[in-house]
């Protein structure tokens, strides 16, 4: 009977499964096959790696490439330092109404489509935006002062969108740390210094480094945010791939790029995952 | 107090109370702890044992009162600071550590050189019985292996009192009555004033020198193991410690030997001797233990007895030494719990049989009626 | 001494929580105020209603309105439908390895930018891609078929991007049912369906409501999967507002429209959790 | 087997056996259980008692055997069309529904029409003594009434044999204690064949008519509560039912009456009748419960045992009616486990004290050596 149900349910869960594998890995060999075909004229290709030797040489490429790289892992750390005292602060302390509030204020980014919540920012930040305005009341600045269109619009950005996806790992895996086991730490004569980094950290690195991931995947395939705040001039490595796909028309070009972006962000992913020391199976647990 | 008073005794608590808004969790509670002594506080869930402990541990404050370590006040003291350790109730191990590093904790806190830490945990790992598990890891251990790690987290920093809240609870049974023979040996061994939680009165009653039976964040009596069984001295002590038939009833007449009490079911009994100020009139619990209980297969048997009466077997519980029966009692219907004795006399006693019960007046106790009597 | 402690992490949260709340609020009302000024002149703004009386005049607007509600309700209910059994099996079927693969393949998705995911989409869909080639050389149909820019593209991507939004708090919920539960209903005669009925479908009921929630809310912001998909016809509501902001530069026009997408969601979600008897901080839990 | 025979026993196994990969669960189980009776099967975790259950409950398919209830095989129907119910573990109960609600799943399922379900629920709580429990929710309901909503809701099916899957483990103490005799009750008054798994011997000395002592797949002994305490088997039963004290030796010499036996650690015993096929030379376990043996405080009150010793007491481990002592024998140094009269005689023994041991060699059970005897 109990092998029966089984199959039962195997044979209900094959055809999802095998739709649901199909979704995701024939659109990624098809883009990867068209990565590797090169445009020798009209509606004429060939295969080889072109695309790929485009990239390779071309130093805006592989700049913008890094750059974003490098942003990424930074705003992955920022919202770790926020989200941490802020995922204990709502797992360990806050009780019952406040826990919720808290819970929900870092869904409210969530709630606002992502594309309204940026514009709410440039209205902010924009030279005729209301925190030059405060600056220039205060006396603090003499003339209108652009918050907009630098790295520092970008990183605030990427911090706020992302928050929500570190805190929820992060308070699951607080959650699950045993309240005696911090006391114990006092009671053993631990500092609050020794036992974060002896006893909570440690309990809470699967979270941290799901956390982590989900943010650094987020910000590094983010469009709309550093195009948007960080203007022209962003330089975000999605705006390069939109370039080639919508502007230039070129999708082979585009495949390629995209298909770097996967790379790249696979092995930033594995080498933080090496250092951590985590498993991927034993974070996703 | 001279100070030879005060060094004789590692703990003291004066006049301790602890209110978390409108509800007063301990009530003015006082005690003293003499030095090495195995100390437990039983009462049920919620009776406020674990609120003294907490504020003894320094993770509560006291709402008023003071308590003293060694005759210092502690009370200014943070938690990581007091000569206090604490066994909690999950234990609360370390599983990103592995033993040695878990006992280790408290030493590398205090900054003691790492071979000197190595040598401690060596030594105290040995006289819990485990001196191969310091590089294991936490989940290999058993669940008595675990008990142990524990304690020796907390002896090998040398306390002045060990705190221990319900450590056993998640044992099962039989491990659970090895563990208390453990925990007794390991606290003489170690010489140590241990303090010790639980809501199960067979845990305290094997293992303390001194029990204080808490009801209601107050002390209802401290005393040895034997003083709350044999002399209790409220219902609730007399109810909460040991198995007990409990009736409820009036004082018909009352003498310096004694009372004699009406029940409400209808059965009259002679008590012992009553140390509560009560007369004629009054209502009151009868308490008589199934063991205090004789039962014979003829009245004479228990004629002997001031108390004694008929009825027919409704069940036995047989459970080996601890075997017991019920018996209906023929006039008024009442249920008797009586224990078995240990010798299988009546080890083939079945459902229906005739018997004859007695107890004598002092195994009958009389206590103010109370409906807080810590039974179901 | 604990009073201490506490007083101390509130003064540490103190201003982390004032900074949040800030950047939640400030934006917002800012953005609430700019959609209240009209346009007059150049650089001459007054107070009034009127970027929100052209939204109730100009049919387009309020279809698009409409129109994006009605597709993120319908994407929500796809994905909850798709992600029930998929969330079912990993928490009470799969185990060990099995589990986790299927974790991470709900996670896939998510590892590509959501761009290049798109474009990947578009590459497979397109008239002159495989699953058009597949069906020409199967015979099905005698021309190149275009599978882009329409609904359908659009609700495939919406769910295969929304997939473990669904998945994660379903798998939360389903994991704490005890087996025993489902035993129990078995044993007492019940069939699958009715134990599925009364007993799984209760238990799991805030995972359905927090997953439908973000599904819906993700679904009802996108920008990039519809007007990628849906090509120019898509009518986006998303769509409406990035014109507004960028090609027409009419910032107090856009904010008005961001503001009323806020509201409608808002809305939208209130109905579902009085619908389903669930409330917002129960949900959270 | 004739049909009579069919009929007098609501459930059967034969030869019934459990394989998972390479490990045998359960090996070549058979049991009838007599219809009305309470069966109990007990063993240590993990020894295949829970898959028993669980092939009779139908949650998984046997190996290899039969399963039979009221004469029928009921291998090819599925759980929810068996005519067995279970109460599990942690009850199980259904949350998202009242008590009513719970009570009535079973019956809505069936299809019958609601004035009638409401009938039975509400003669079901009656009988369970929950008559207004009805529209409770399950979180209002304390730990012993979720116990009787459980057991309702199996009853109000009327199933042939009720399952009982450990359902006391999660009680306290004092409650667990009325539990046992609630459940007794309760079997009694539907005259229903339960059958009870459990790793708790108490519960099941207990309440069972009959009960198996399961060990790592297999059956030692089934018999009464008297035979598995006072007849066991196997060392294994001997060691899992009830305390006791337990020696491993050597058969020095070998008679009708029984065995002479030096212990490993030098203690010679004369042991009564054994049953297993034994001889000089063999490796035996002894095992001696703390009530057999007498206490005296001079030799002449031990002098007619066959055995006696003497030694000091190391500990008192007093608790009430079950107060126990543990005595160093001094010529080896050997610990003995002494139950203590619950007459209280011996109440005042202190650590230190000289007291003289005895039993008769019928006290003392040996058996062939076993290293897994139950106990820690």
């Amino acid at each position: 009977m109990a092998a029966g149900r089984k199959l039962g349910v195997l044979l209900l869960m094959a055809p999802l499964l095998l739709w649901l594998s199909t979704l995701i890995i024939i659109p990624h060999i098809n883009m990867f096959m068209l990565s590797l075909s090169e445009k020798v004229d009209v509606r004429v290709y060939e295969t080889g790696i072109a695309n790929y030797m485009a990239f390779v040489e071309e130093p805006l490429y592989w700049n913008t490439f890094g750059r974003t790289a490098i942003m990424s892992i930074a705003a992955t750390f920022l919202t770790l330092l926020i989200g941490f005292p802020v995922a204990y602060y709502i797992a360990k302390i806050a009780k019952g109404r406040l826990r919720a509030t808290l819970f929900l204020l870092c869904l409210v980014p969530f709630w606002v489509s992502e594309l309204v919540r940026t514009f709410g920012w440039m209205i902010l930040l924009r030279e005729s935006g209301i925190l030059s305005g405060f600056l220039q009341w205060s006396g603090l600045v003499s003339g209108p002062v652009e918050f907009l269109y630098n790295d520092a619009a970008i990183m605030v950005g990427l911090v706020y969108t992302s928050m929500l996806f570190m805190v929820v790992p992060l308070v699951t895996t607080l959650d699950s740390l045993d309240d005696s086991m911090i006391e114990a730490g006092y009671d053993l004569g631990g500092s609050g210094y020794s036992i974060l980094r002896e006893v909570v950290i440690p309990h809470a690195m699967p979270g941290i480094v799901s956390g982590c991931i989900v943010v650094f995947m987020l910000s590094l395939g983010n469009y709309l945010t550093p195009v948007l705040l960080g203007g022209k001039d962003s330089l975000w490595f999605t705006e390069q791939i939109y370039a080639q796909f919508i502007t230039r028309f070129n999708w082979e070009q585009g495949s390629a790029f995209g298909f770097l972006l996967l790379l790249l962000s696979s092995l930033i992913v594995w080498a933080g995952l090496k250092l951590s020391g985590q498993s991927l199976s034993k974070t996703m647990g | 107090m001279s100070d030879s008073d005060q060094l004789s005794h590692d703990l003291e608590c004066r006049h301790v109370t602890k209110s978390f808004g409108d509800f007063i969790a301990v009530k003015d509670v006082s005690f003293t702890v003499p030095k090495g002594s195995f100390f437990s506080i039983l009462g049920p869930s919620g009776c406020g044992k674990t609120t003294i402990m907490r504020m003894i541990a320094g993770f509560l404050d006291t709402s008023s009162g003071d308590i003293l370590i060694k005759g210092r006040s502690v009370l200014d003291v943070a938690p990581n600071r007091r000569p206090v350790n604490m066994v909690f109730q999950h234990l609360a191990l370390f599983p990103m550590m592995d033993v040695a590093g878990n006992i280790g904790y408290g030493l590398r806190r205090r900054g003691l050189p790492g071979p000197e830490i190595a040598k401690k945990v060596g030594a105290v790992l040995e006289r819990v019985g485990l001196p191969d598990a310091g590089p294991k890891n936490i989940n290999q251990l058993s669940g008595g292996q675990k008990q142990r790690v524990a304690i020796a987290r907390c002896m090998v920093l040398d306390p002045d009192v060990l705190l221990l809240d319900e450590p056993l609870g998640a044992l099962d049974l039989k491990l659970r009555d090895h563990m208390k023979v453990e925990l007794k040996k390991l606290q003489s061994q170690f010489d140590t004033t241990f303090v010790y939680i639980t809501h199960d009165q067979s845990e305290a009653l094997v293992m303390s020198d001194q029990i204080a039976v808490m009801n209601k964040g107050e002390f209802e009596q401290v005393g040895t193991a034997h003083q709350l069984y044999y002399d209790p001295a409220t219902a609730f002590v007399a109810g909460f410690v040991g198995d007990s038939n409990r009736w409820r009833g009036k004082i018909q007449t009352r003498n310096a030997k004694g009372a004699k009490v009406s029940a409400t079911d209808g059965l009259a009994i002679l008590a012992g001797p009553i140390s509560q100020p009560l007369s004629k009139g009054d209502d009151v619990d009868i308490f008589v233990r199934p063991e205090s209980i004789v039962i014979s297969f003829d009245a004479k048997g228990v004629g002997k007895f001031d108390n004694n009466l008929q009825g027919t077997v409704e069940a036995v519980l047989f459970n080996g030494a601890n075997s017991r029966t019920l018996v209906r009692e023929t006039a008024t219907g009442t249920q008797v719990d009586v224990a078995l004795p240990q010798t299988g006399e009546f080890a083939e006693l079945t459902p229906g049989t005739e018997v004859h019960l007695g107890w004598g007046r002092a195994q009958a106790r009389c206590f103010a009626a109370s409906d807080d009597v810590g039974v179901i």
